[in-house]
């Protein structure tokens, strides 16, 4: 048996494995910094994220990302049986980038089915406490179908921009930034929750309920990130230490960042939005981690800890999307900002060409996201009653409440 | 001096602290409690078992007030607190015998 | 039989349950409540976005003693728990028409 | 009219609320207090360290009812609820002076 | 050094890891699922499952589980030192299933360890917040002992069904049927919660009391199931993917399923029954992941899904067996179904076989668990009295409540 | 390409995203054992020690342990800089073990940091809830470049220690003792809580306030610390599973044994302290878990599990200081004692190495801290006010609640 095969297989799992428990992060960062009264609701969208994630993906998304290539725009084989994009060996060859060995088809399936999940499961965090739970279902088998792999095809199938030499090595771009476009279009056109809003425009904050378990899965993605990143080589390699430092040494700066703008700028060090700088510098590192030096990484997420203060600061109080956990300014704003970064720092790297793919994908996605919510909005409707999330999304979606035992009291 | 004691459902409560801000009530005391009255409970079901709750989540505020600002702030919650539906709450009004500033030992109407 | 209502700050529970037992009051209440009176809240920041909070956390004891107990108690309160400050809290006085001891279906002032 | 607060332990809710329901008391409030009467607390060791709690928890239900209802539910929880125990709680019995009904405005009597 | 050992090495290794983290998965689900009067006791519960099953399958279960063959039985060497049960080399090499290449003794006994101790921990969250601690110790300890290593040896130990080509990859059978008979046997005798059923036999509903945490144990649980099948083949190869791929599958599967049907059945979907769908769906997949395709795997689950919801309901209402967390339905019901269902969607499998396993093996536990419950039940007890369990487990057994700062309120 | 060094690499980088992941665990355990008033205070402290451990532990620490060596006392070289540290090749080579075999340096820094950062998180909790935000931040600086590295050059660096035959294999005594040390230091500069002790001198108990993450955090710190202990051989080796066994029956010994103990004493089985049993038998392991069988690890984890439950009641009644979590008690005893062990039951380990060696340690440490702490606390101040620690510190040091919509009780 071919060893270094083996090694490629076992990596890549241990990747997928690492990224499929970024699931539970999501989780616990999303119930933890919304209400107790919508916790089993939030819940439920990111378990349906990716089991929805994970069955659509492999009925159609993975032969659009991955399947046989019509102009650089989209795969067009492998639908409802992806294991026919194989070889004879059971290796799947889309040369999708430099010096890729080629995987049996069942460890690259699973990989790339983790990622097309997290893409997804991210929208669920920003359209929090309002969303009504049918509705985002269908959402969430939308992004699986017709967004994520259309994109990731460009990036990672073999695509016109991988063609291009793009570079978004983790996927900063193919899905973070994917993720958060979603997050912003549905939010946006959702509406922000009551009571978010005063009669002069001004923004209140809505605290989380739960920061200790919010926290948790801020440390959990970071675990996970390690797989996100590193696995991405999806081979085993001697460089896989050199991406685990640039991803910690990112994510350090970024969080020691926010933590400092927030205390200028607020006053006091702000727990939620430092934990955000976490998630932030993570993001941003996504594409460039295997391309630029440690120190490179420091400043890169040094800057998107600055960034991810004053975007979701922005989004909030400026372009008034209501973005319960910031989603839109991590996902969104740290992974266009962390691709086009990628080409600042990384020599090999051309920043026209980033600039290029970001622009194309945010083009894209935009008026996919467009489509997509408002066809659900216009059908099923996006948005619960004005009762339903008064009372919380648990007592009316679900008919329990999260917290049985607990004395809790309304906020605003 | 009178007690009175508002039971409302709790999104109304930052309106009905509007009103008792506008009447000059002194102070207020918030108790979160479960309730019923005319509105009776609902059954939900939890993992499919009957899952029995008569009880409703209502506020409870308490402000002791002069005996006329009483039947002012009686007056404006019946009149903007009111849905029309059941459930909106009650007012109960008791009499104080005597109130007692911890800080100062003012007695009385002082005292509030 | 009087009940007095002491709202205090959750710190001073401590201080006044040693009042209580030193009086003989033979019972108490306890509840977490939140209040405002001349101390007003505060505003406090959540993510660089104002998160009003005017009202504060504040522990209200109840107890239903003898008449000549209370003021006695009263006058302890306002002696040791008093800091000077906005906030110390406040006592209300009401008269209590009947108490019963469930345990025993006692009456009145032997039910304390 | 009458208040009835009456203070038990929390397993014996149920059972008080079934004699309200038979008394046809119109509504009621549940508070979760911490309390102590002639049935002291208990300490506790927390990782060997003492930690008391002469604090129990306790069930306070307030019921506002006729005058003659009243005697009724007394008499009722002292039969029902009572299992000879320290601890089995108490009512206390207060004058009522009006009641609202916000929905209505209704008063008094028309508004339990 | 021969490297495909050291693959096949650190392989086990990374699958006992991760199933050793299902022990936290479970913690949170019982603690979660069930009320904050009892969530210190219902942890400790779950600790201690774990370390007296480390202790007593190290001293005892192993030798039972791989010494030395009677009669197709029970092994019958390597007690108190399972060290010796390894050749000059320090491999051990039971020819437990096909293929199987050999190991050291260390990385196999800790991967044996951490499957003895996910069986014991199956068991308390259907004996949950009723059952007395002390009992509970001897029940952990006698099911590490004289349960699981014994059809443990059946199935993996080379004894009879291993010889008839029984097929439970796994453990479908072998850990979570094993696990959730003994929950069945336990919370029969041990009766309902007081308040469970009603005068007129109708069963209520206990909400548990902190769902944020019951969900993050099922991500937990799923995450660690990918070390518990992938890591099953104990020897690092090709087809790891594949197995991940059927392993996801059947859970997403399931999850849409249960979710569904309590949509149906009860008018919203349940949150807590929807997350047992997902550990339905893992269970019911554990014995055939290896040997069937992705579409059966997508049907394994969706019955799977399917049938745990009517399991359980059936468990509640009409046998009236509370059990609060749905071990029962999710661990007996669907490891059973599983195994079945693997000889009926794998050409290599046989269904008679399987039934033959399933059988044998439900006979065997249910009369053990039936001794052993009884005998601890006639000795210790295994109830706590009524005021302790109205109080909480957590005050009487342990002095401290679990959420001290916290205003809690009864339940019924 | 070399698959003995890929095999390497992936087993280093394995080890040190799982000793990541125990920064969760240690957040959760300091959380849930302490007041929910200040649980979004010590999550930031946790969060927060890790990243400028990351930052600081690269700028400077790196170069302190593993650069050239003066005299064995401290390494010199590799400054702000540590990539200069590697051949030609890029691989690093301190010859810092026997039969240590080389690594690419970036892993062999990923690893290096994690291990670093967890001695600066052990720390947080003995000083919980009264500690000023900004000191922390200072102190957390301070040990990742003053402390921590140069006892770790000692130790593993290729200092006096190592080359003594100073047995500490994954740290009992370079990560565990010295953060157990710096936290006693710093809890005794710092003074008891309000209302910790009565007038009398009699020590109350302070209930922490969410038991169940609290045991969340212990499980996954036993989760991360196979990959502490396995993980230290920072190669793939056929000992793995035997490194596992001994760790994991250490545990198991020591919580059990510290349940039986807490019974004893206290009356009834403690839930926190035997979860402190838990990380008393890992730590006491971590130094000779490579080196002693299973029946000495068994007796290891059985002694810890007395130790832990007497060091913690007497640093909390008779020294009186106060360490809401029994970090001291854990890391600090049970480190230098699992140190000793395995000088008493290894046959290759000198008693007498050992002794000097945790002695050594001891001064070192004990001197830098009282020398950092007391700076601090004579210039910014260690503690926060009384009002700000009775209020909380969630409320003055950050503006927000952590469990926004409970209704919380104050206790003493
Ligand atoms: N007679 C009563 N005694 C005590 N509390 C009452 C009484 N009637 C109503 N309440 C309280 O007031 C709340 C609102 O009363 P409700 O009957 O719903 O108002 P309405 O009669 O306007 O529908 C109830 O949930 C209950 O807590
Ligand atoms: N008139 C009032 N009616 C009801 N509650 C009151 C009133 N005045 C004060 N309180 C309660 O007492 C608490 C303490 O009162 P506060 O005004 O802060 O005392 P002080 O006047 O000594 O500053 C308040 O938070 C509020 O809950
Ligand atoms: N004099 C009192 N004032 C206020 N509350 C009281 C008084 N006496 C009892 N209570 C409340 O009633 C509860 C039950 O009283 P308890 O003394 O235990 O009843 P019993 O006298 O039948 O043993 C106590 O926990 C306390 O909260």
């Amino acid at each position: 048996m071919d060893t270094q095969l083996l090694l490629n297989i076992m990596w890549t799992f241990l990747g997928a494995t690492l990224v499929y428990f970024m699931q539970a992060g999501f989780a616990m960062v999303e119930a933890g910094f919304t209400r107790a009264k919508n916790s089993g609701n939030i819940i439920m969208k990111n378990m349906m994220d990716f089991v929805l994630g994970s069955i659509f993906f492999f009925l159609i998304g993975f032969g659009v990302m991955f399947g046989n290539d019509f102009n650089g725009i989209i795969g067009t084989s492998g639908f409802l049986n992806p294991t026919t994009l194989a070889d004879a060996e059971g290796m799947i060859n889309v040369g999708a980038w430099d010096g890729y060995t080629g995987l049996p088809i069942g460890v690259f399936l699973i990989f790339h089915t983790v990622f097309c999940a997290t893409a997804a499961t991210i929208v669920s965090g920003a359209m929090a406490e309002r969303t009504k739970f049918s509705a985002y279902l269908v959402y969430s088998a939308a992004i699986s179908v017709f967004i994520y792999p259309v994109t990731g095809h460009w990036i990672w199938g073999g695509g016109w921009l991988s063609q291009l030499g793009f570079h978004d090595f983790a996927g900063s771009t193919a899905v973070h930034m994917v993720g958060g476009i979603c997050a912003f279009i549905g939010a946006k056109i959702l509406g922000p929750r009551i009571g978010k809003y005063n009669a002069d425009g001004s923004a209140n904050g809505i605290p989380g309920h739960n920061i200790p378990i919010g926290a948790l899965g801020v440390f959990i993605l970071w675990f996970g990130w390690f797989g996100f990143n590193c696995g991405s080589t999806v081979e085993a390699t001697t460089t896989i230490g050199d991406i685990a430092m640039t991803t910690n040494l990112a994510a350090a700066a970024s969080t020691l960042v926010a933590l400092i703008v927030t205390w200028i700028k607020y006053g006091k060090p702000d727990v939620s939005m430092t934990l955000n700088g976490s998630l932030a510098g993570l993001v941003a590192i996504t594409a460039g981690c295997d391309a630029v030096s440690n120190y490179s990484a420091l400043a890169i997420g040094a800057i998107a800890g600055v960034v991810v203060v004053f975007a979701i600061d922005f989004i909030d109080k400026v372009v008034k999307v209501d973005d319960p956990v910031g989603a839109v300014g991590v996902h969104g704003c740290c992974g266009l900002l962390g691709t086009i970064l990628t080409g600042v720092f990384s020599p090999d790297v051309s920043v026209v060409t980033q600039l290029i793919g970001v622009g194309s994908v945010l083009v894209y996605v935009t008026i996919l996201a467009i489509i997509i919510f408002t066809l659900i909005n216009k059908t099923i409707g996006l948005r619960v009653n004005k009762e339903e999330e008064v009372d919380g999304l648990d007592l009316h979606e679900h008919g329990a409440p999260a917290y049985a035992n607990f004395n809790l009291h309304r906020d605003r | 001096m009178k007690k009175l004691e508002i039971v409302i459902k709790p999104e109304k409560l930052e309106d009905l602290k509007a009103i008792l801000d506008e009447c000059n009530a002194n102070g207020l005391m918030i108790n979160n409690i479960m309730g019923y009255g005319n509105q009776k409970g609902y059954k939900q079901l939890y993992r499919g078992a009957e899952y029995k709750t008569n009880l409703l989540p209502k506020v409870k505020v308490e402000t002791v007030v002069e005996d006329e600002v009483s039947e002012n702030i009686i007056g404006k919650v019946v009149e903007q607190i009111n849905t029309g539906n059941y459930g909106d709450g009650k007012i109960f009004v008791y009499e104080v015998q005597d109130a007692v500033r911890i800080r100062t030992g003012e007695r009385g109407s002082e005292a509030l």
